[in-house]
Order: structure tokens, then C-alpha cells, then sequence
């Protein structure tokens, strides 16, 4: 069949998988069509509730990138921070990495007197 | 601590290349050489050019040729490009 | 004359000899050059497709010059091949393709994005130099020819990364130091095929794999060639050059610029492969390179999420990525020797690995160039400053989703169709290699909703009032890698059967690769 | 091992290079180690085509009766050669570059590339 | 780049005109002796570089220009490929002169000899290519980096 991957141990078939979400899709679309019908636009129904509060400007509401998984990386603070000291931008480094992984290549490879 | 790292993989890279020095076949005795026969043998009468080296680089390896003249030709293209605000 | 002999040579020739012109074109025209090596850029694709066709319905193809025929490759009963020869295989046109699609791509994302006048010949005579110095590491069969083509490619990319170092100082010093380790990785290549020429008074591939005794300067030499290769392929912990390279580049040649540091993953695997093959010890250099593949994806992803930056946030990507092909491959080569191994899922590791190549080039093609469309409408790379843009770009939007949900492994793109073959095929080596791979595949996801999230959704900002879609010519190259990624992803089994099957075939069988050169002694 | 001197003379002038890579912190002096390790492979190159009492491979009025030495490693040596001069102008313009933009040429100043 | 003593200035004119034609001499000779296209090229290109030095850029310009430079290293790159492309009846860098007879094409008694100019084919041709190339490259080199070098120095000053 077209679009039929063998993987060793199954298969991959996009196709089917783009019938599968189609079929899936007009279920919850047909599911969603049942539901109340009570929803209005541009009423009270529309506003964000913060627990009473009055809701901000919009052109200030936006997160900025840095701010994005700041507890993931508060978390791995361990394994973050050696991790940039690594990357130093120094050029004598980039050398001296090269150097390194070429020795280690050539002890793994076993080169012997 | 950086430093003795690379410090210490420096000492090692260097004692490989001292063991590739002394595995090297000795110096001034080719092992084979059919190749190079080949092209002593033949520059002259294939090539037509008495020195056997310019037959090497302009005919049996000529495509090296064009690419060191490609280098040349990118490093002046990109050296023009660098300096482009100066020479206006 | 019979044209069809030559076109391996012409994919390579007809540019280079455009690059020359180009210097005399721009003296009367600028704005020609942009069409003009778009225009030849075609024609290399069209004969890069001919020859595709040649190779994959007849076999190999070999190319040697100045001989007095292509074929003829031992003149008057020699041993070795004497002359500089190419030698196609499945393989080579499977990275020769993508080369000749993403540089056509890119020279039409250029035509609109490289818009001021001063140096623009420059421009386009060095894009195409990189290119022709793709081409020529592909399809060359000669390790000093190599080395040429390397050296020309480092050159090529570096002036390219330096393309707006006249204004700004950050593109010069990720320039100088790219320039400093390419330079040291030329001459370590270099260094490596003086043994071999010592050793064996050869310097064509096959007939060096042919005579290999494995010594200790046959070690010596693989191990130099592979750290140093896959430092040009950017595989952590000898990456940092990547990101600073692939951030400073205009978006175009930093798409290239991926593909080039493929042609260095291809060349390592070709070292590999076709030059030691089962003579070295398989598992141990397997595993180097299953090694070197897990730290790629592992610290690439995870020093991704942190970026602010958006492009040097795709090059640590591109690192990871390229971590996936490595582990792939690395598991292909550490089961060599085991031929019932091989069988039962090496193959098809080797075809998840060699497919992402492919996939890759797309995707992070395309990632890159809607990084760049964005940087051409606002101005800036951070992506604080960013926000609400999906207001203004909706076919740079759509084109962004298509190329994250596709480098994030999400289905029906053709990312996943690689990486699930890889992800079966390594569970059946060692479950935990295919864990960690699904791990980094969601921490994929994860960083790409950060910049989906920062630079497009949200409120209209004030200072991007004036942003409007980028030009008819980036829209153009970015539409055609959609619809590639896309066809990719719906039908992955026509591009694994008919070229990435071959192609691994061709890397397994060493013995088919000498042969054609040395007729089957 | 004393017939193998010349190769010792080319690890030591490649090992040089890289120590100034790796240790010295000044643009110029990158480049100068550059040079270096490129010296000491076009050195290699050479010395693996040399013969013993052999003369160079030119038929023109050449001494009669004598063997020639490897041509190839030459045109080899001949093209890193090329090669070479190419990427030290590339490297010291864009030395220049860099000077004209952050005003030095010292290694740690001129890192803003990093993380 | 300041123009130095007229002692410099005049041994630079009694000598550059020599160093070319040896440069010419070397590029024309490469089949037969040591040296070839790099070589004379680079030789060529020194004379160059002693009249950059001696005189100084400002007044060099006027008798050195960059546009003309460039125009002859694409002339000169064009003509080696297309020497190579003119092989492509049989393979590309075909020495299709070689003992043909015509141009260069002299047939060569193999052993020792006093050498011919009328010999090698192609080689000579590329030679010549070559040869312009690496002048015309290198001779920009120079100029650009004694540009930049001045362009630079102003910088440090203001």
C-alpha cells in the first residue's frame, strides 16, 4: 500500500493515521455539536474571569521569552550552570576540545606503543 | 583546571604523533612507488612536458588544480566582500 | 560526445564557471547576478535529477579525469588508479539531491532577502562556490580531492558568515573563530592522507580501502579523521562553533550551511564505511559515534531551551538533530560484524539515520528561513522583543507550525517518519538509547512552543505596526519546502525504498564501492 | 629511528602550532600557529617523496643516469601551499575586521558569542 | 602607508620591471623548468607589493588599479576552465594538444633533453591561466589589506 513504513517490528502509515484524525475529528465535532447552546459572543460570557478582578491590557499581558520555563530551568540550576561556563566563546577552547576528543578517539581506537 | 586539562591532552596528542613519527616507513625509502613510477615513466610521452611535477598538477591531477585556484579565487571574492565599505 | 557520460562533471563545472563569470557580470549589472545564478543553480538540480535516475536504475557511476574515456580507470594494466576520479554512488546523489534543492531554495529566498546592492555579486559568486564545494565533496573517490573541496567549502562558508561583518563585529567573530577550527580540521585531514600516501603510494578511496592493512598509522589516521569530521558535522562536545556560525550567516546561507555540515557527516560515514568498513573495530568506533550522538541531542536540547536568541536557539537544534543521525548510523556500524544483527534491525537504523539527513535539511531549512523572514520584517533576532507577529505573517505563521511540528517529530510529518524507524530499530540495540532519543524529541517540542508561543501569539505590539508579509520570492521558497515536508510525511515509504534504502546498501556493501573502481579483483 | 628524523622535525613543528592554539591568547599569534601546523604538513608531504641520491623529477638537462624522486607528493605540497596563503589572508583580514570593531585583539575580550 | 625614501623609490624603478619579466619568464617556462603558473604568479605579484610599499597606496592607486585586477583573475579563472571544458570531447581536462602536432603539441623523445617550448599540450595554456590569476588575486590581496590596514590605523587615531 502507498505510504506503507516498515519499521522491523511494524509499521508507520501516515495515511492512515490522516483518515484515523478525520474520522476522530467529525466524532468530537458531532459530539460538540450536542452540547448547550446557550454561548454568546461579545457578552459577559466572553471575558476572562480573575476572581473578580478587573482584567489588564492586553499589550501587557504578553509573557516574554526569558520568562518561559523559568522553574524548569530554576530546577536544573545543578545541571545548567556548568553547562554554560562550559560555553565560554573562548577560541582556545575550541581548539583544546578538538584536541581532547581527538586523544580520546585515539585511546578508544586503541593506538599502543 | 581548564588549562591542565588541555594541558595534559596536549602532552598525549603530541606523544601520538611521536608514535605515528616512528611508524612511518624510513625516510628516503619509499615502500611503493608504483604510482610515481608511473608518472615518471609516462609524463613525457602521455603529457608531452619535460617536468614531471607541472604534468602532475596541470594534467593527471589538473581537477586539484582548478580547486586551489577555486580556493584562491573564494578567499579574494570573500576578502573584496569583507572590505567592501572601505574601498567605496 | 555523448552528454549523459559527463553530467556528473557538469552538476559541478557549470557553476563553478558561473561563480568565475559572475565578477564580470556584476561590473555591468548587480542586479543580474541574483538571476543569473539562480538560473544556473536550476540547471545543476535538473542534472543533478539525470544523474539520480542514471544511477539509481544502472548502478554507480564513475567519472575520471582527463582520461581517455570517463570509464577508464587503470590505464595499461596498473593496480591503482592514477587520476583523480568521481565516484557516484547511491549515497553520494542521496546528499548530492538535497545539495542541489536547498542551494536552488536558497538563491531564491536570496533574490529578496539580500535587497542592498554593495557586494551582491560577491554574494552569489561565493553561494555558488559553496555549493560546487558540496558537490565535490559528495562525489569525489580521491582523499586529497576531498581535502581541496573542504578547504573550499570552509572558505566559501566563512566569507559567507562574514557577509555582514562590514556594519557589525559579531558575524566577523563567529567567522574567525569557524575559520580557526576549519582550518585546523583541513590540515589534520591533510595530515592523515599524508600516512596514507606514505603507507600505501595511493590516494584514491577505494584503492587505500582495498590494500588496508590496519596499522597503527591506519588508527592513528581514523581516529584524527573522525574527531575532526565530526567537528565539521557539529557533534557536542566539539560544537561550539555551530552557533555562533549559524546565528551570525544571513537565513539563507545558514540553511546551506546546514546541508554543508552534512556533507562532513557524509564524509565521516564514508571514512567509516567505505574506507576502513570491518577492518576496524566496529563496536568501539560504534560506539564513539553513539556516544557522540546521545551528548548531541541531550546538551543540544537542553541548551536550546534557554536561548533567547531565535536563530542561535534553531543552530543548538541543528545540533541535536544531528545527534539523531548519528545515533542511527552508530548503531548501524557497531553491529557490522554481526550479520544476523545487521538484519534484524542495523539496516534499518542506518535507513531512520540516513532518512533524517534528508528530513533534517528540509525542516531546519525551512525553521531558518522563517527565522530570517521574521528578522527581515522586525529587525531583530530576540525573541523578547518579539510578540504577535501571526497578526501581520500568516503564510510565515502557517510555514513555522509545518516546520516545528515536523522537527518535533508530530505526525503526519516526515519528522516522524525518521525518527520513529530509528526509535524501533535502536529500542531492539538498547532501550535506553531510544528512551533518551524520545525524551529529547519532546524537549524538541517543548522549545519550539517557546518560540511559537513568544514571537507569534500574543496582542499586537505597537512597534511592529508597519511589519507585513515578507516578499513573493521567500514565501516561494519557503512554500516549496512545506510541500516537500508534507509529500515527506504522507508517503515516506517512496523515499525510503527508491533512495534511502540504496543509499544504505551502498554504505554497508564496501566491496561493491571498490569494485567499481578496481573491476573486481 | 635516527633515519627517522624528519619526521620527528614535522610533530615538532605541528605540535608548536597547536600549543600556540590552544595557549596563546592574541588573534595574530592564532594565526601564526596556523601557519605553523600548515609548515609542518606540507613538510610531511614532502619529505615522504624524497629518495635517496635521487635528483628532481625534470627531464630538462638533467644529469644522466640518475634516479628521480616521487613527484607527486611536490604538486601535493604545491596546492596546500596555495591553500595556505589563501587562508592566512582570510584570517588576517578578518583580524583587521575584528580590530576595527571591538578595538582589540585579545582572546577573552573578544568572546560575545557565548552561552 | 607612507611613500619611503627616494633611495627605495629608485631602486624600485630600476628593479620592478626585471622581477616582472622574471615572474613571466618563470609562468612561461613551467613545463620545461622548475615553477609553473603559482610560482611566477606569486613572483609577479611581489614586484607589485615592493611598489605598493615603496610608494606608498595612495600613489600606487594610481598606476594599480582593483577593478582591472579583478577583471583579468576572472579572465584569467575563466580561461582554465574553459581549457578544461574544451577536453570534454573525450573527458573533462583532457590534454587534447598533447602530440597532436598543432599548438604545443610537438611530440617529446622520452629521456633526457634540452627541452622545447612547443610542447605539453594544454599545460602551457594553463599555465598562462593560471598565472594571471595568481597576480591579478594576490596583487588585490595586497592592495585591500593596505587599505584596511590604513582604514583600521585611522580608527585608533580619532
Amino acid at each position: 500500500m502507498l505510504g506503507l513504513l516498515e519499521t522491523g517490528s511494524g509499521f508507520w502509515s501516515a495515511v492512515v493515521w490522516v483518515i484515523l484524525v478525520l474520522v476522530i475529528g467529525s466524532i468530537v465535532y458531532y459530539i460538540r455539536n450536542k452540547g448547550e447552546e446557550s454561548y454568546k459572543k461579545n457578552t459577559e460570557q466572553d471575558k476572562p474571569f480573575l476572581s473578580g478582578n478587573p482584567e489588564k491590557a492586553k499589550e501587557g499581558s504578553h509573557i516574554s521569552a526569558s520568562h518561559i520555563y523559568w522553574g524548569f530551568t530554576e530546577a536544573l540550576k545543578g545541571y545548567y550552570n556548568p553547562l554554560v561556563k562550559i560555553h565560554t566563546g573562548d577560541i582556545n577552547d575550541y581548539s583544546g576540545w578538538i584536541v581532547l576528543i581527538t586523544v580520546v578517539i585515539l585511546i578508544i581506537v586503541g593506538v599502543r606503543e | 583546571m581548564k588549562k591542565i586539562i588541555f594541558g595534559i591532552a596536549f602532552i598525549v596528542f603530541f606523544s601520538f604523533l611521536v608514535i605515528s613519527a616512528i611508524n612511518m616507513r624510513p625516510f628516503g625509502n619509499p615502500a611503493f612507488s608504483e604510482m610515481d613510477d608511473y608518472f615518471i615513466k609516462n609524463a613525457q610521452s602521455e603529457a608531452g612536458a619535460n617536468n614531471a611535477v607541472t604534468s602532475i598538477v596541470f594534467d593527471y591531477r589538473g581537477f586539484d588544480t582548478l580547486g586551489e585556484a577555486t580556493v584562491l579565487f573564494t578567499t579574494i571574492v570573500g576578502i573584496v566582500a569583507l572590505f567592501r565599505r572601505i574601498t567605496k | 560526445m555523448n552528454l549523459s557520460n559527463h553530467t556528473p562533471i557538469l552538476i559541478l563545472a557549470v557553476p563553478l564557471l558561473a561563480a568565475f563569470l559572475i565578477p564580470i557580470i556584476g561590473k555591468i549589472n548587480k542586479k543580474a547576478t541574483g538571476i543569473f545564478a539562480t538560473l544556473v543553480l536550476g540547471l545543476s538540480l535538473i542534472f543533478t535529477i539525470i544523474l539520480a535516475v542514471k544511477i539509481l536504475s544502472v548502478g554507480p557511476q564513475i567519472y575520471v579525469f582527463g582520461a581517455k574515456s570517463p570509464f577508464l580507470t587503470l590505464p595499461s594494466g596498473l593496480k591503482f588508479p592514477i587520476r583523480i576520479m568521481f565516484q557516484v554512488d547511491a549515497m553520494g546523489i542521496f546528499m548530492g539531491l538535497i545539495t542541489a534543492l536547498v542551494s536552488f531554495l536558497g538563491a531564491i529566498y536570496s533574490l529578496a532577502f539580500i535587497n542592498k546592492n554593495n557586494g551582491v555579486d560577491n554574494y552569489y559568486s561565493l553561494l555558488l562556490l559553496l555549493t560546487v564545494s558540496m558537490f565535490g565533496m559528495e562525489f569525489t573517490g580521491d582523499i586529497f580531492n576531498f581535502f581541496v573541496f573542504l578547504e573550499i567549502a570552509s572558505m566559501a562558508s566563512v566569507s559567507l558568515i562574514c557577509y555582514r561583518g562590514t556594519d557589525l563585529g559579531e558575524p566577523v567573530e563567529a567567522g574567525f573563530k569557524y575559520m580557526v577550527v576549519s582550518s585546523i580540521s583541513a590540515l589534520m585531514v591533510l595530515f592523515a592522507v599524508g600516512i596514507f600516501y606514505g603507507e600505501y603510494d595511493v590516494l584514491n578511496i577505494a584503492a587505500i580501502a582495498s590494500v588496508m592493512k590496519h596499522s597503527q598509522l591506519d588508527k592513528i589516521a581514523l581516529g584524527i579523521l573522525v574527531s575532526v569530521l565530526a567537528m565539521k558535522a557539529g557533534a557536542v562536545p566539539v560544537h561550539m562553533w555551530t552557533p555562533d556560525a549559524y546565528s551570525e550567516a544571513p537565513a539563507p546561507i545558514t540553511m546551506i550551511l546546514v546541508v554543508a555540515s552534512q556533507a562532513s557527516l557524509y564524509a565521516m560515514f564514508r571514512v567509516v564505511f567505505s574506507l576502513y568498513n570491518i577492518t576496524l573495530n566496529t563496536l568501539a568506533v560504534g560506539w564513539i559515534i553513539i556516544i557522540f550522538g546521545l551528548l548531541s541531542m541531550f546538551i543540544g536540547v537542553t541548551m536550546a531551551i534557554i536561548q533567547k536568541d531565535i536563530k542561535r536557539l534553531m543552530a543548538y537544534h541543528a545540533i541535536s538533530q544531528t545527534g539523531y543521525m548519528l545515533l542511527g548510523v552508530g548503531v548501524g556500524l557497531a553491529v557490522l560484524a554481526n550479520p544476523t544483527a545487521l538484519q534484524r534491525y542495523g539496516i534499518t537504523a542506518m535507513e531512520g539515520g540516513i532518512f533524517h539527513i534528508m528530513n533534517h535539511a528540509m525542516y531546519k531549512g525551512l525553521l531558518f528561513l522563517t527565522a530570517g523572514a521574521l528578522f527581515f520584517r522586525t529587525g531583530t533576532r530576540n525573541l523578547d522583543k518579539m510578540g504577535g507577529l501571526a497578526h501581520y505573517m500568516k503564510y510565515t505563521t502557517i510555514f513555522f507550525i509545518i516546520g516545528a511540528a515536523a522537527i518535533a517529530g508530530l505526525p503526519p510529518f516526515n519528522g516522524f517518519a525518521s525518527k520513529i524507524l530509528i526509535y524501533e530499530s535502536v529500542y531492539k540495540f538498547n532501550p535506553l538509547l531510544s528512551i533518551i532519543a524520545m525524551v529529547v524529541s519532546i524537549l524538541t517540542l517543548a522549545s519550539f512552543v517557546k518560540v511559537f508561543h513568544s514571537a507569534f501569539l500574543g496582542p499586537k505590539l505597537p512597534q511592529f505596526k508597519e511589519v507585513k508579509e515578507v516578499p513573493r520570492s521567500m514565501v516561494l521558497a519557503m512554500a516549496v519546502l512545506s510541500c516537500i515536508i508534507i509529500f515527506f510525511g504522507l508517503f515516506p515509504d517512496l523515499i525510503v525504498k527508491n533512495l534511502v534504502h540504496p543509499a544504505v546498501m551502498s554504505l554497508i556493501e564496501q566491496f561493491k564501492y571498490t569494485n567499481t573502481v578496481l573491476g573486481g579483483m | 629511528m635516527i633515519g627517522n628524523f624528519p619526521y620527528i622535525a614535522v610533530i615538532i613543528f605541528i605540535g608548536l602550532g597547536i600549543y600556540t592554539l590552544i595557549f596563546k591568547r592574541n588573534l595574530i599569534k592564532i594565526a601564526i600557529g596556523i601557519c605553523l601546523i600548515e609548515n609542518g604538513v606540507n613538510l610531511f608531504l614532502i619529505t615522504l617523496g624524497f629518495r635517496k641520491g635521487a635528483v628532481a623529477p625534470i627531464y630538462t638537462q638533467a644529469p644522466s643516469g640518475q634516479a628521480m624522486v616521487l613527484p607527486t607528493p611536490q604538486a601535493l605540497t604545491l596546492t596546500s601551499i596555495v591553500i595556505g596563503v589563501a587562508t592566512t589572508a582570510l584570517i588576517l583580514s578578518m583580524v583587521m575586521m575584528i580590530y576595527k570593531h571591538y578595538g582589540t585583539i585579545e582572546v577573552n575580550e573578544v568572546r560575545r558569542l557565548r552561552g | 602607508m607612507k611613500e619611503m625614501s627616494k633611495i627605495v623609490r629608485n631602486v624600485t624603478n630600476l628593479v620592478y620591471g626585471f622581477i616582472i619579466i622574471f615572474g613571466f619568464y618563470i609562468i612561461a617556462h613551467g613545463h620545461l623548468t622548475p615553477g609553473g603558473g603559482f610560482q611566477g604568479g606569486a613572483v609577479v605579484a611581489s614586484a607589485f607589493a615592493l611598489l605598493l610599499i615603496s610608494y606608498g597606496q595612495l600613489k600606487a592607486k594610481k598606476f594599480l588599479n582593483i577593478n582591472i585586477f579583478s577583471l583579468l583573475e576572472s579572465c584569467g579563472l575563466t580561461m582554465f576552465i574553459v581549457v578544461a571544458f574544451l577536453g570534454l570531447g573525450t573527458t573533462f581536462f583532457y590534454n587534447f594538444l598533447a602530440n597532436s602536432g598543432s599548438w604545443f603539441g610537438h611530440m617529446v623523445i622520452p629521456g633526457i633533453n634540452p627541452g622545447d617550448m612547443n610542447t605539453a599540450g594544454v599545460l602551457p595554456l594553463m599555465n598562462i591561466a593560471v598565472g594571471l590569476e595568481v597576480f591579478a588575486g594576490l596583487g588585490i590581496i595586497v592592495l585591500l589589506m593596505a587599505d584596511g590596514a590604513e582604514f583600521t590605523k585611522k580608527k585608533e587615531n580619532s
